[in-house]
C-alpha cells in the first residue's frame, strides 16, 4: 500500500533502549526530507517501568502526532494491551511471539496484522544486549515500510559516533537482523512510504531549539537545580562551554540559580534560567528582584502536571496564570508560549532581546510535549536573531556628569552600563529607590517609580507578536489555544476544513503584554468561539475575559497529563455543533 | 590598571549620610573597608559590593561601587554570578547573621565548598536587627540579645566552625572594636583567592546589653598572639573555632585550594562580559541535529 | 468649640516616643467608649528617621481616618512642614518654640494656632528621658480638648504595668506636665469633645484580631521567619505560648516556616504561617505541597508596597492576583481579605473553619494599614468562632476495613485522622496518587483526582460570605473595592451621600472562590460603577472581569505606598461625574 | 503501649513492590528500618516517616507507617513539624543527599542546631539519582559519578562534618553494604533524644561505576573497631569526619544536649495533637485590649 504517512509506536519496559530507537527512527527520516513529529512517554523511574515512543513521518506538512497507528512494536505484552486500539484498521503489530503468546491475555483483533517476530531469540543468539531489543523491532518496522535499512545504519553510527566501535557494530546488525527477518524471512510488505526530496530537516524538540536560540543570542550564564525536565538543556549547554565561553551551572536550588543570573545580569551578562514548575515557584522572590532593579533575565519554565510534584514526565499547560502574576506586587514582565520548537527558536531570541532591551524578567512557558518531542523544519533563519547589545549598553563616552540608573524616562527604560566601568558606577536596589538607586520612601517618588516601570508596557506592546489566525477568515467557528497545542489544533482544523467545515485557530505565543485590540477584533470577527487548553481551569479563556470582557463558553480542556491528539479535538468540536 | 587620580577613603562616599544608630557595629565596616580599598588601589568602578536585606544592607546607600541591595539572604549568589560574570573586579557580599546564617545559609554552605572567588563580611550582631531584634541564628545565650520573650537553648550557629566545614579557604572572625585587626584581615581576605569569610562581630547596641563592647573585650584575644597556631589546619582550625570562654578573632583558617572561576576554561580567556555576541556562529552546532 | 471628632497627629524624630504616646492615646479614648482610628507611619529604620501617629476619636461611628487634623503635636520642625497643610482651619499646632522659630523656615499659616510648649526643658528640668518628650506632647493635646489627664496617666499605668515604677512615674509626669503647661500656664482650651456613654471599647489592630482569632481558633503552630511585617503577630503568640499550648517559632525561612506547619498539621493540629509579599514569594512550593496532599494551613499574607523588598513599613493592596495564582497548577483554595479587625477576627476564624474541613490551604490578604492601625470595636462574639474538628476528623471506630486517604466523594473532601490512629494510617503525597495515596501516573486517576480537588468549590462557595454592598441600593454610582479600602470607601460614601449624591459600595472579603451570581446581580443593579484600590493594576477590576466578562472603566487607583483618606475619594468621585 | 499482634518486618509493607533498580542502596535502608521497628517494638501507626523527592523518596510507597512525601529538599521541616505536634511518635526524614543536602541545606543545619527530636536518613549515592544522574553536593571525585560532562574540582560537602559543625548530637555514617552495622546504628539513632543524622553509602548503580560496592568495602573501616576512639569529643569527631582515605562508619559523635522539644513547656503535659480546641475561653486574654 503507497502511503505519504506513517505513525509508528514502540513500547516495552524501560530498558530495552526505546528512547535510542525512536530518536533513530525519527532521525533517519527527517535526515532523507520527511517530516516527522515524534514523542516519548516514560515513568518517573530512572529504569524499569513501562515506555512508549510514538513517531509520526510524512511526506508533506504535519503539525502534530495523530491517533492511529501504522505499526505497533511492541517489546512486550503490555503494549499490546495499552496500544493495540491505536493500530488503523489493517495495520500492524510486531512482537516476539516466542516469548508470549497473544491468546492468553490479549484481546486479539481480527481487522490487524500480528507479526511475530523473536527478538529474544535473535537477541541470543547474535549475542546482542537487551538495550539492542528495539533496535531489532526498529529494523522490523523499517522492513515494514520498505524503507532501506542502511539509511537507519548510517544514523545509528551518526548518533553513536564518538563511542565504541563494537557497540556501534552491534548497534546496526540489531537493525539489519530485525530487518532481515521481516524481508527475508517473512517476506512481508506492509506500506510503500511515497518518496521526498531528499532534502535533510532539521529535527529538534522545544529543549533543543531554546538551547540553540540561547547560544545564538550571546546568553553567557545557565542556571538550573538539577531536574529531569530541565537536564536536556543543561546538558546542551554545558558540552559547548569553551565553544562558545558560557558557564552552564548545576545550583544546588532555583533560588541560587536565579539570583546568580540576576547577579551575572547586573554584571552585564545575557544570562537564562530553566526550571519546572516547582522550581518556579521558588522563583518568586527572584523575579521580584529582578524586576524591581531592573535586571534583565529569561527564565524558562518547563510545565509538568501539578500542583506540587504533580506528574513530572507527563505534560500540561498549567502555569500560565502563575507566571503572569508570579511574585509580590506589581511589574511587568513578558510571558511567551511557544507553540513549536520554531516557535521556541525565534521567541527564545527575541526574549533575550526584549528582556536586555526592557530591562525585565521574560518568562518563556513550555511543557513536557514540547520540550521533548522532536518536530522537523527545514531549517532556521539566524537573520531573526540578533543581539545588539551595543546601541542598549551605556559607554564612558555616552556619560557626562551624574549617571542616573534609574532615570525616569519618557520610555520607562533607563540606559545602563556593564559593571566595571568608569563613569557608570551604581547601585541596583530591590527596595523601592529613587533615581540614582539611594533608598527612597517618598510617596510621590514611589508613584514616580511604579510610573516609569510600567511605561515599558506601551514599548514592549510594540514589540511582541499579536496572537495568529490559522485557517480562513471567515469560519463558522474560531478556536483559540496557547503554546504547545498549536500543533494539534492545526491538525484538527485541517481534518475539519477538509470536511468542509470552516474552522479557524487563533493561537497566542506573548501571554503578556496582552494586546486587547487585535484580540477584540478577532472576537468581533468570530462567530462561534471554543477554547482548546490542555488544563482544567481554561486560563487562556480567563486572560481573554480579564482582558477584554469576552468569556468565552465552550471549553475542550484535557487534564490528564497527556497532550490533544487532532482527532480528540475534532470529535469534541463535533459535538459542540 | 593604573587611574589617574590618587584614592582617599572619601572617594567611596555617597551623597547619602550613613543611618545606622550611634555605636553601631557597621560604621567600623565600612570605615575598614574604605581605608583597604584605598590601601589595595581599588578604585569604585573595580568594585561589585553586594549587600543583603537588613540594617547593614543599607550601607548599599553609603558606600560608592558598582553596588546590589539585594532580597535577603541572596547576597552570596548574587554576588557569586556578578563575580562569574566580571571576575576581574572586586567582588564582595556584605551581609546580616540573620541574612546569611538565617534564609541564606544554604547559600553560603554551598559557596564555601565551590570555593567561588568572592569575599563574604558577615556583619555579626547576634540580632535580626532591621526585623525587630529577634534573635539571629549566630544569637547565643552567653548575652541578652534581641526581642525574644523567652530564651530558648537551642545552640547558635558559629559561622567559623561552618565554614571551616564547608569548605570555606579563608575563614577568620574580626571585631569592629578592633578596626586595626579588622582592616588587616579584610585585606588579606579580598586578596584570598577563593572564598574567604570573615565574621565581624559588630554589636547593635540597640538590642544587645550596654555594654556589649566591653564584654566583648574582655572574652576576645588574638590569634596572632598565639605563635604556637597553625591556620593551615583544618581540624585545628575547627577546635579553635569552638572556643567559648575566650573568643579568638583572627584568620583561622586559610589555604590555597583550586578556586571554582579558575577551573572554568570558558572565562580564561576574557570575562564574560567583554565578549561581543552580536552575530554567534552556531552553524556547526546546527549541524547535529540534521 | 464643642466636637463630635478629633483627629490628632504627633510627628517628629523617631526615638522620641510616638509609638507609645499614639497608642496611648487612643486608649485613653477607646477606653472610655470614644469610637477610634489610628494609624502609625515610620520609616525603614530600628532608630531615627521620621514618624508620625495620626489618632482620630469620634463620639459616634467611624470608619477610617479622615485628611482634617485638629491638633498637630510636632516634635520637630519637620512635622510642621510636611503635616500642616492637614490641619484644619483654627486647628492647632503644638511645637517647641524654644527650640526653634518657626519664621526662619515654615510658611505660617495665618488661619491655624501655633502654640509653643517647651518640651526640651521640660524634659530637662523634670529629669525625664527623650523618649517621653512625646507623652508632654499628649498632656498638652489632652488639655487643648479638655480632657481629663488622669484618664491619660490610668493608660499609661496600664500599657506599662510590669515596667519599673519609676518609668511609670517619670512616663506620668511628663504627661501631667504637659497638660498643664496648657491648662495652668496658656490656659487655653481648643475643643470641647461631646461625651459618651463611657463603656469600654476593643481597640485592637488587624494583627491583634487575627492573632486573638487564631488562639480561639486552636491554632496549635504558628511560625514565621522574623520580619518587621509580621513579628508582632508572633509576639503576641509567643506571650500565649505556656498560656494556650501554643508554640510559635521564628523559623529561618519562610520555607521552614510553611512547611513545619504542613508537617504539623498533618499530624493533625491547626496551624497558621504569616508572612509578607516576599516571603510569600518563597512560599510557592509549599503552598502546592498543601494543596496536592489536601492538608490545611491558614497563612496570612501581610502586603506592602512591592515588588521585592519594595517600602516594608508602608502599604499596598498589591498582592491580590498573585495569591490567587500562586504555585504551578491548578487546585482550589480560598482567598479572604477582611476589611477591618472584626472580619480579621471572624474571617480568621473561618479559615481555619474552612481550611481543615476543606482540607485546602486559606489565604488571609491584609496590608500594612489594616495590620498596625487600631480600630474600636464593642466586642467580638465568640460564639462565631466554633472550633468544631470532631465531626471532621475520623476516629479508630470510623473506620472499617481499608482506609483510603483520597477517596473521591461526591464532595470531593476526603475524611482523614490524625497521625497515630491505629486504623487510619495513610500517605501524604506531594506526587499525583491515587485514593490510597500511592504514587500514581495513570491518566484517568489524574483526571479523577484533579475533579475530586476542584469539587470541593462547590462546597465552599456555599461557605463563603459574598461581596456585600453598602448603602443604599439603589445608587448613581457604585464603587466596588476589597480589603481594607473599605473604611475610607465607607467614610467617603458617607460624605457623598449627606452631599445628596447617592453612592454605594459593594466590598469583597472573600476573593476566591468568586460567587459570580450575586457580583452579577449586582452589576445588573449598578449604573455607573467605579473601582477603588490600594494598587495600580486594578487587580479586583481585573478579578471582575475574569469572572464576569464586566469591566469597570472608572478607576481611582492610589499606590503611593499609603492608605486612601476618605476626602481623596470624594474628590475623586466629584470628577467622575 | 503494648500491641495486640506481634510484629514481623512484613507488617510494615504496603501492597506496592518496589521499583528501585536492582542493587539499588535503598533496599538495605528500607530492610534495615523494617527489622529495627520491630526490634524497637514500634509498630506502623506510631511511625511518621518523611520521604523526600528523589529514588529514595519513592519509598513513600512501600513503608507501611503514616508517611508523607515532600517537595524536594523539605523533609526535615515536614518531619520537624509533625514531630512537634505528635512528639510521643516516632519521627524519621529519609531524603537523598541532592534533596537534604542541595535544596535542604539550610533546613539541615538549622535543624542540627535546634537537636529537634527527629531522625535523618540521608540516602547519599552521591548524585542526583532521579533528577538524571548528575553529581551531587556529595558527590566527590574519588570514583566517576553521575552524568557530569565534566568533572569540576569543587569540594563535597561531608554531611558528617557538616552535622558535627552544626550541632546534632548523634552523627553517624552507614553503609547499604553492611547491614548489620547499619541496623545497629538506625536503632540507636531512633532511640537517641535529639537531632540524629546517619549518613548512609547507598550506591546508585545506575550512575557510579559498577564496582562501587567494592570500592567501598575496600575503603571502608569501622569506628567500632578503633577501640580509642572517643565519640563524645566534637573536635575528635570533627578530624575524624575529614579522614578519606579510609572511609571510617559507625557513630562518629553521640552527646546528650537539651532537646528542643523538651524545652518547650507547652508541649509537657500532653501532644498538641490531643488538646480539645472546641471552645477555647480567650477573655482573659481579650481584655488587656481594652
Ligand atoms: C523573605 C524575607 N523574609 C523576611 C524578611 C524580613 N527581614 C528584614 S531584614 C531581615 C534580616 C535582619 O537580620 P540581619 O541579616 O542579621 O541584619 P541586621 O539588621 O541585623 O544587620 C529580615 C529577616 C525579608 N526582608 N524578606
Ligand atoms: C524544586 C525542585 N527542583 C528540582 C527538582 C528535581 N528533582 C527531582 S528528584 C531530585 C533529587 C534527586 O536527588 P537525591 O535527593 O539525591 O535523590 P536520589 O534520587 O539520588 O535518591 C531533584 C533535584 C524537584 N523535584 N523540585
Ligand atoms: S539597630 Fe542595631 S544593627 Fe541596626 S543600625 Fe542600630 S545598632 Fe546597628
Ligand atoms: S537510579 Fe540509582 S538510586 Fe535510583 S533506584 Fe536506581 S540504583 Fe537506586
Ligand atoms: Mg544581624
Ligand atoms: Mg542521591
Amino acid at each position: 500500500m503507497k502511503v505519504t504517512n506513517i505513525t509508528w509506536r514502540i513500547g516495552g519496559e524501560a530498558g530495552c533502549g526505546i528512547p535510542a530507537a525512536g530518536n533513530i527512527f525519527s532521525r533517519t527520516f527527517s535526515k532523507k526530507g520527511y517530516s516527522v513529529i515524534d514523542h516519548i512517554e516514560y515513568p518517573l523511574l530512572v529504569k524499569g517501568g513501562h515506555s512508549t515512543y510514538i513517531s509520526r513521518l510524512n511526506s508533506g506538512e504535519i503539525f502534530s502526532l495523530n491517533r492511529d497507528i501504522n505499526i505497533l512494536a511492541a517489546l512486550d505484552q503490555r503494549t499490546i494491551e495499552m496500544h493495540q486500539d491505536e493500530v488503523i484498521f489493517s495495520g500492524y503489530v510486531i512482537y516476539d511471539g516466542e516469548k508470549y503468546r497473544l491468546k492468553d491475555k490479549v484481546n486479539i483483533r481480527k481487522d490487524i496484522n500480528y507479526i511475530s517476530v523473536p527478538f529474544q531469540r535473535i537477541t541470543a543468539e547474535q549475542g546482542l544486549l537487551n538495550i539492542m531489543i528495539s533496535n531489532i523491532a526498529l529494523g522490523a518496522s523499517l522492513a515494514l515500510i520498505d524503507y532501506n535499512v542502511d539509511n537507519a545504519v548510517d544514523t545509528v553510527k551518526d548518533v553513536l559516533s564518538g563511542r565504541e566501535r563494537e557497540t556501534i557494530e552491534m548497534n546496526s546488525r540489531a537493525l539489519e537482523f530485525g530487518y532481515k527477518y521481516i524481508r527475508e524471512k517473512l517476506k512481508i510488505k506492509a506500506y510503500e512510504l511515497e518518496i521526498v526530496k531528499p532534502d535533510a530537516k532539521l529535527l529538534v524538540t522545544g529543549n533543543d531549539a531554546v538551547f540553540l536560540a540561547g547560544v545564538r543570542s550571546g546568553c553567557k550564564f545557565y542556571a538550573e537545580c538539577p531536574a529531569p525536565q530541565s537536564y536536556p538543556i543543561h546538558d546542551s549547554f554545558a558540552a559547548v562551554e569553551d565553544d562558545f565561553n558560557i558557564v552552564a551551572r548545576n545550583s544546588e536550588d532555583e533560588i541560587e540559580a536565579l539570583n546568580m543570573a540576576i547577579g551575572a545580569s547586573f554584571a552585564g551578562v545575557r544570562t537564562m534560567v530553566t526550571t519546572s514548575g516547582a522550581g518556579f515557584s521558588l522563583m518568586g522572590e527572584g523575579l521580584g528582584c529582578a524586576a524591581i532593579t531592573e535586571t534583565p533575565v529569561v527564565i524558562v519554565l518547563l510545565q509538568r502536571p501539578a500542583p506540587a510534584a504533580g506528574l513530572p514526565t507527563w505534560t500540561e499547560q498549567g502555569d500560565m496564570l502563575f507566571s503572569l502574576y508570579a511574585s509580590n506586587g506589581e511589574f511587568p514582565r513578558v510571558v511567551i508560549a511557544p507553540g513549536d520548537p520554531e516557535e521556541c527558536f525565534y521567541l527564545t531570541g527575541r526574549a533575550f532581546s526584549i528582556a536586555e532591551k526592557y530591562q525585565i524578567p521574560v518568562i518563556i512557558i513550555l511543557d513536557k510535549y514540547l520540550s521533548e518531542s522532536h518536530f522537523t523544519f527545514a531549517k532556521f533563519d539566524m537573520k531573526k536573531i540578533k543581539a545588539d547589545r551595543e546601541s542598549i549598553y551605556l559607554s564612558d563616552r555616552d556619560i557626562t556628569g551624574d549617571y542616573f540608573r534609574y532615570n525616569d524616562t519618557g520610555n520607562g527604560i533607563s540606559p545602563r552600563p556593564v559593571a566595571g566601568l568608569k563613569k557608570g558606577m551604581h547601585i541596583a536596589n530591590s527596595e523601592e529607590h529613587d533615581r540614582y538607586g539611594f533608598s527612597e520612601e517618598d510617596a510621590h517618588n514611589r508613584k514616580r517609580m511604579a510610573d516609569k516601570r510600567f511605561r515599558k508596557v506601551g514599548g514592549l506592546l510594540e514589540e511582541i507578536q499579536p496572537p495568529v489566525r490559522y485557517g480562513p477568515v471567515n469560519a463558522d467557528m474560531t478556536i483559540w489555544g496557547w503554546g504547545s497545542s498549536k500543533g494539534p489544533v492545526l491538525e484538527a482544523i485541517r481534518i475539519l476544513n477538509s470536511q468542509e467545515k470552516k474552522v479557524n485557530f487563533i493561537h497566542f505565543t506573548y501571554l503578556y503584554p496582552f494586546d486587547r485590540e487585535i484580540v477584540e477584533k478577532y472576537i468581533n470577527e468570530s462567530s462561534k468561539n471554543v477554547i482548546v487548553e490542555n488544563n482544567k481551569t481554561a486560563q487562556l479563556s480567563k486572560l481573554i475575559a480579564l482582558y477584554t470582557g469576552y468569556r468565552i463558553g465552550n471549553k475542550i480542556l484535557k487534564y490528564s497529563g497527556r497532550q490533544f491528539l487532532p482527532e480528540e479535538i475534532v470529535e469534541s468540536i463535533e459535538k459542540i455543533e | 590598571m593604573r587611574e589617574e587620580y590618587r584614592l582617599k577613603p572619601s572617594d567611596f562616599n555617597t551623597e547619602r549620610r550613613p543611618t545606622w544608630c550611634r555605636g553601631c557595629g557597621n560604621y567600623a565596616i565600612h570605615d575598614a573597608l574604605k581605608k583597604v580599598f584605598v590601601q589595595l588601589e581599588l578604585y569604585p568602578h573595580q568594585i561589585i559590593m553586594v549587600y543583603g536585606t537588613g540594617c547593614s544592607g543599607s550601607g548599599v546607600n553609603f558606600l560608592r561601587t558598582y553596588g546590589f541591595h539585594c532580597m535577603h539572604g541572596r547576597a552570596i549568589p548574587i554576588a557569586a554570578g556578578a563575580g562569574l560574570a566580571a571576575h576581574k573586579m572586586t567582588v564582595i557580599a556584605v551581609s546580616g547573621d540573620g541574612d546569611i546564617m538565617g534564609a541564606g545559609g544554604n547559600q553560603f554552605i554551598h559557596a564555601c565548598r565551590r570555593n567561588i572567588n568572592i569575599t563574604c563580611i558577615l556583619v555579626d550582631n547576634h540580632v535580626y536587627g532591621l526585623a525587630g531584634g529577634q534573635v539571629s541564628p549566630t544569637g547565643g545565650n552567653d548575652y541578652k540579645a534581641g526581642s525574644a520573650t523567652r530564651v530558648i537553648s537551642v545552640q547558635p550557629i558559629n559561622p567559623v566552625s561552618l565554614a571551616i566545614a564547608s569548605g570555606a579557604t579563608f575563614i577568620a572572625r574580626g571585631f569592629s572594636g578592633d578596626p586595626l585587626q579588622l582592616r588587616e584581615i579584610l585585606k588579606k581576605a579580598v586578596r584570598h583567592r577563593g572564598f574567604s569569610l570573615i565574621d565581624v562581630l559588630a554589636p547593635c547596641i540597640i538590642y544587645s546589653s550596654v555594654d556589649i563592647y566591653g564584654y566583648y573585650r574582655r572574652k576576645i584575644y588574638r590569634l596572632e598572639d598565639v605563635k604556637s597556631y597553625d591556620r593551615s589546619k583544618k581540624a585545628e582550625a575547627f577546635e579553635k573555632s569552638l572556643e567559648n570562654d575566650r573568643l579568638p578573632t583572627g584568620i583561622f583558617y586559610k589555604v590555597d585550594e583550586p578556586v571554582y572561576e579558575d577551573t572554568l576554561k570558558q572565562i580564561d580567556r576574557k570575562p564574560l562580559i567583554d565578549h561581543i555576541i552580536s552575530d554567534i556562529d552556531i552553524n556547526k552546532l546546527l549541524n547535529r541535529y540534521y
